[in-house]
């Protein structure tokens, strides 16, 4: 058996609503990193201390790669699980995930997801069957585990195993394949190619330049999308979400992306030679002006899809601000259950 | 055919039928229990971990993997996530370095993480230890490592009835459970075995605590504290000083997490004399971690000073007297134990 | 950039002395697994107790798939690399290993190649370039760098990475392959698929029938061997050490072998169905009389072989016996050098 | 331009620094050693390993590799067995369980299971600690179950002079050699410092023999041994104590493996208490083997329970407050050398 390698289809004009909604989620997305951005910058000076502020430590953010989350999650309802990685954030709000609860936990507090034990790389809920790993890959297995639930109990639910262009190359990711098209697992598996694995070009990681073709190595379909382009991932998305739910096993789904900022907060870029034109590749800019062109949305949808992310956005960090910090007299709870 | 009157008590199981027992019982009583892992079907594990299952449960619950161990103990993760109760079997300790990443950075940590949201009722099983001449690759006991890193209940059964009320302990815990069953206490007809690992059973429900040491043998002149297939020769050590007139205590942890530090003080408070057996290496490891648990409360316990009889901190070699050298077999243990007693 | 995935070509009829070359080497290997198979049998009983006799532990015999051995090895000199995995002795035989060293560490002697620290699974030899690991698919990564090195010092030297079909669906196997392709690493990749993994099937297993096909994922050619046939092994592997050799990079060959006896030995093999038709699959009487028609072989040959073979094992088990047992008070060195 | 006469015994780096320079010299030296990891290359490792080492020595010496640790730390193994001298880097040593089975089973195995025949000589650096809330998969020390693991030499440098001569005896070391530089001691200007960060590095080829503790502060009432950035806590406690008039002696391991056993023991002959400060988890680790290193000679000579100073046995948690609680920081440490004094 060999896989069907799709290219890319032309998509017929969609639905108004179902183009508001990924707009909507995009926007979504976007603002609340925007948000995370100020937050996490406002004090850690003077200089950049890591460790400082009302959010620490690492900060991976997903600006530019908001077409990959909404395409696909538009697909899923909550019931369905979602295994992200260390950049976890668009795949969370657009899979649906309590903002409130989500950023008490990136700001460490006890009312967070995790009760501020786990932090922006470990959002687990389970009231949307999301869950992240740090660990490069390694969020890929535990979908299986996911799905095979699911598969067991004869349900249509299904799972999705979402990392980068960099994780392809991660024994993990190999193994998973296999398996999920063994046992006809509901999964999709979304790689998310920006390019860059923090410094390291796909180029100079990745033997193929498109991993959709790894999809043969296990007979299962793979198909790659170009150009960041969000009607395509929902396209795309779409036939791998179905053929999951009716059975037919998982789908490998890459789409070529963007990182607009930096691997983490932090990363001067120094070695991304098209750093001055990223900017113009923002991929929400250039749906507001093709959703504008097709009527779908005009001056009014904009400011109000933009004020009613900046509301729940803001909302959110201030929920956040209000949780209490952690009581260090807890730090030994919840180690077993 | 006449029933002769057999007492459910007399009943006698080696360790690998008492470990199956309670994994059939579980699996009936429970749905969403079900055992992955290589050869754990029609071969019914190279340890005979899972002898009969498959018949019985049939290749929906007993389930063959590839070779792909990050990717099945990955999948029982997440199925223990969504509420199912897995069991996932790692064929020797040996091999978790291809798939720890699964094991401590997701299995052990993800109820954590979550701040107590998501449980991971998952069980890890996996065979252990050496003396057969398997090498360095295959003979490792490694129980202190998986003690090192928190997140997982670490269960090491020695005796049949232990390996049955610890299996469905382990299976019913809401926390990930790693259950290391070295292959010397199995009973397999095709290695070397000590009587001992052939025993009395209970039939029906049996749990045992997990947690809590058994005195496999009350002294009060020293006392051996150890685990696994070592509690087989600790005792036939102990039985043979006794003909000496020494009385040695045999403390089986049964459990490295928890551990259970006050057995070990109780019975050091009572000797005064400590020597810890260990198959897995000596250094940073179980030998001085149980040391320490006593010198931590009162160093002036020790009216000697302890011994540690442990693999010292080489590869596991293949050569069969290089191996018993290195082991701890019942001349070190021996020597080890007239040494505290000075 | 796709694959060329080659299906295994007729090979034109070999020169005689080339096929007297893997007749010799098949038979050597066949020959010494026997004796191998009638010493570690000879003292495990009463029943069969797996730490007894003179060659204690697990063991895992390569009967049946000599043919990928031979066909490889032709090709390498003492020069190349090979490492090999739990069932090493067919290439270290055929890769021209020292017997008397070999075997002597088979028993655990102190003339052993590792002085009876290692085993049958751990053969390291320095004249030969030879390695293995008994971790599935973990030989892979150390066959990387040894072409690493050789490319470095501008040598032809090339390095051969053996594993089985089971090995396929483990992760160093994948992480192996894009590493090489990526790095044009002079290695040749081996599968002997023998159908089974221990009791599990390939089918079980494997999401697709052809690892081979696996070759495209990272932009290697890739080539199956049906039939066990020794001659399109040496066929396949001409041309990718060919290629490796001249500096185009990696390959990957999977051979369709077979597993004469059980996994290793004491398996019943109860799970394998067709255990009885296994015999008349033989692969070297099969070639005898291939050779013996075309002319190559006749009685004489046959015996001149099978003597010849027959007195270069017993030998070096000879040797094996003669040698000492390691001191236990040595017991504590080479850990550090 | 005027030289300004500036004694080579003055010059000041921070560790990072000071461990680049190491590697510099030592590629200079010797055109067999090379660099591979992930952002190695032009970002000059996330935690600063390998600033500036592209320039001088190009992509072929200072290569960057894909997200695939199995594959290159095993390219290094099989490097190292052809006579280079390869230094890998594993990014986090939390990833440890992404690639441990090449570096337990192969790295460090190989030369024992090859009878001393085949050598390994190589270097595997990775960066350990927490302290920046970065949660429980990318803080952890892990040093314990390198250690445990025998085979390889695991060394800790606390200081930018250890970092250099540490580092310069590891490439030359035949064996291989875990290298762990926790990011709290780089210096890095991003991360939170201490003061001791940056200091003397004697210029030109300097080499630290690994397996020597050093007596980082000498003093009479009570030692604390310790390791990596603990070190500088330790020291910046026993300060603020002697203005007490408490005299207390920090010992820097510098290496769990080779451990400097006797160095453990004659300071605590001398001080008769203990305090052992590891930011490594609590049990079966660094903790434990030390104190059983001092009981095993001689228990008696604890004048007061020793103490130790670890991570409990939990994950890390990300939130600051209950990261610094779980952290062995200077006031865990302060109340712990006070409890042995009594
Ligand atoms: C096993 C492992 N190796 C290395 C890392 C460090 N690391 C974190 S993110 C990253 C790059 C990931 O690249 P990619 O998969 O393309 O995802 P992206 O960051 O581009 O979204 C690396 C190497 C890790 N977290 N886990
Ligand atoms: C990582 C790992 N998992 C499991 C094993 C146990 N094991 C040894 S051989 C084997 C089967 C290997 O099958 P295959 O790769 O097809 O090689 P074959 O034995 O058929 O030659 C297994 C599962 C192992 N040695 N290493
Ligand atoms: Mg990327
Ligand atoms: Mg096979």
């Amino acid at each position: 058996m060999t896989a069907d390698v799709i290219s890319s289809p032309a998509t017929d004009a969609l639905e108004a609503g179902v183009r508001r909604g990924l707009y909507d989620a995009m926007v979504l997305s976007r603002t609340y990193e925007e948000a995370i951005l100020r937050e996490y910058h406002a004090d850690k000076g003077p200089g950049f201390d890591i460790g400082k502020g009302l959010v620490p430590g690492e900060m991976h953010l997903s600006a530019g790669q908001e077409p990959v989350a909404a395409g696909v999650c538009a697909h899923l309802t909550t019931d369905d699980a979602v295994t992200a990685t260390h950049r976890p954030h668009h795949f969370a709000i657009c899979h649906g995930m309590d903002l409130d609860k989500m950023t008490a936990e990136i700001f460490g507090r006890v009312d967070g997801l995790g009760r501020g034990r786990g932090g922006h790389m470990h959002l687990f809920d389970p009231a949307t069957h999301f869950s992240c790993s740090g660990i490069i890959a390694e969020g890929y297995p535990p979908a299986l585990g996911a799905a095979f639930a699911f598969q067991r109990r004869g349900t249509d639910r299904i799972a999705v195993a979402v990392t980068g262009e960099g994780a392809a190359n991660q024994g993990a990711f190999h193994e998973s394949l296999n398996l999920a098209a063994l046992w006809k697992l509901p999964v999709v598996f979304v790689v998310e190619d920006n390019d860059w694995a923090i410094s390291v070009a796909r180029d100079d990681s990745t033997a193929i330049p498109n991993n959709a073709d790894r999809a043969a190595a296990y007979g299962m379909p793979g198909e790659r999308v170009e150009d960041n382009d969000v009607e395509a991932v929902y396209a795309a998305a779409g036939r791998a979400v179905a053929r999951a739910r009716a059975g037919d096993g998982p789908s490998l789904i890459e789409v070529h992306t963007l990182r607009l900022w930096g691997h983490f907060e932090g990363d001067a870029q120094g070695y991304r030679p098209e750093l001055a034109e990223v900017p113009e590749h923002d991929p929400i800019p250039r749906y507001e002006a093709a959703l504008r062109e097709a009527g779908v949305l005009d001056d009014g949808g904009v400011s109000e899809t933009k004020e009613r992310a900046s509301a729940r956005v803001e909302a959110a960090i201030e929920f956040a601000k209000a949780s209490p910090v952690p009581d260090p007299s807890t730090v030994l709870d919840y180690v077993f259950a | 055919m006449t029933m002769t009157e057999t007492p459910a008590q007399t009943r006698r199981l080696n360790t690998s039928k008492a470990m199956v027992e309670a994994i059939a019982q579980e699996m009936r009583a429970n749905p969403e229990v079900f055992y992955l892992g290589e050869d754990v079907g029609a071969y019914g594990g190279i340890f005979s971990s899972t002898t009969g299952l498959l018949d019985e449960f049939g290749p929906s619950r007993i389930i063959d993997t590839p070779i792909s161990e990050t990717g099945f103990i990955g999948l029982a993760v997440g199925a223990a996530t969504e509420g199912m109760r897995p069991i996932a079997e790692l064929m020797f300790a040996d091999f978790m370095g291809v798939c720890l990443d699964q094991i401590y950075n997701h299995m052990a940590k993800i109820h954590f993480e979550s701040g107590g949201n998501v449980k991971v009722p998952m069980v890890l099983t996996t065979a252990t230890g050496g003396g057969y001449s398997d090498g360095a690759q295959h003979s490792q006991c490694l129980w202190g490592m998986f003690a090192h890193l928190p997140g997982m209940k670490v269960v090491v059964p020695s005796m049949p009835a232990d390996a049955k009320g610890l299996m469905a302990a382990a299976i019913r815990d809401d926390s990930p459970v790693v259950y290391m069953f070295h292959k010397g206490v199995m009973g397999l007809p095709w290695m070397a075995k000590n009587p001992r690992t052939t025993d009395v059973v209970p039939e029906g429900d049996y749990v045992v605590p997990i947690g809590k040491a058994a005195v496999a043998r009350e002294g009060t002149d020293a006392s051996i504290v150890t685990i696994s297939l070592s509690v087989h020769h600790a005792l036939d050590v102990a039985e043979k000083l006794a003909e000496e007139g020494l009385s040695i205590e045999v403390l089986d942890l049964r459990s490295l997490v928890p551990l259970d530090r006050e057995a070990v003080l109780a019975s050091v408070a009572k000797t005064g004399r400590l020597v810890v057996v260990d198959e897995d290496y000596h250094s940073f490891g179980m030998s001085g971690e149980v040391v320490a648990s006593v010198a931590d409360v009162d160093p002036g316990l020790f009216r000697a000073p302890p011994q540690r009889v442990a693999v010292p901190d080489i590869p596991i070699p293949y050569a069969h007297a290089l191996e018993y050298a290195a082991l701890p077999r019942h001349d070190r243990i021996e020597a080890a134990v007239r040494t505290v007693l000075g």
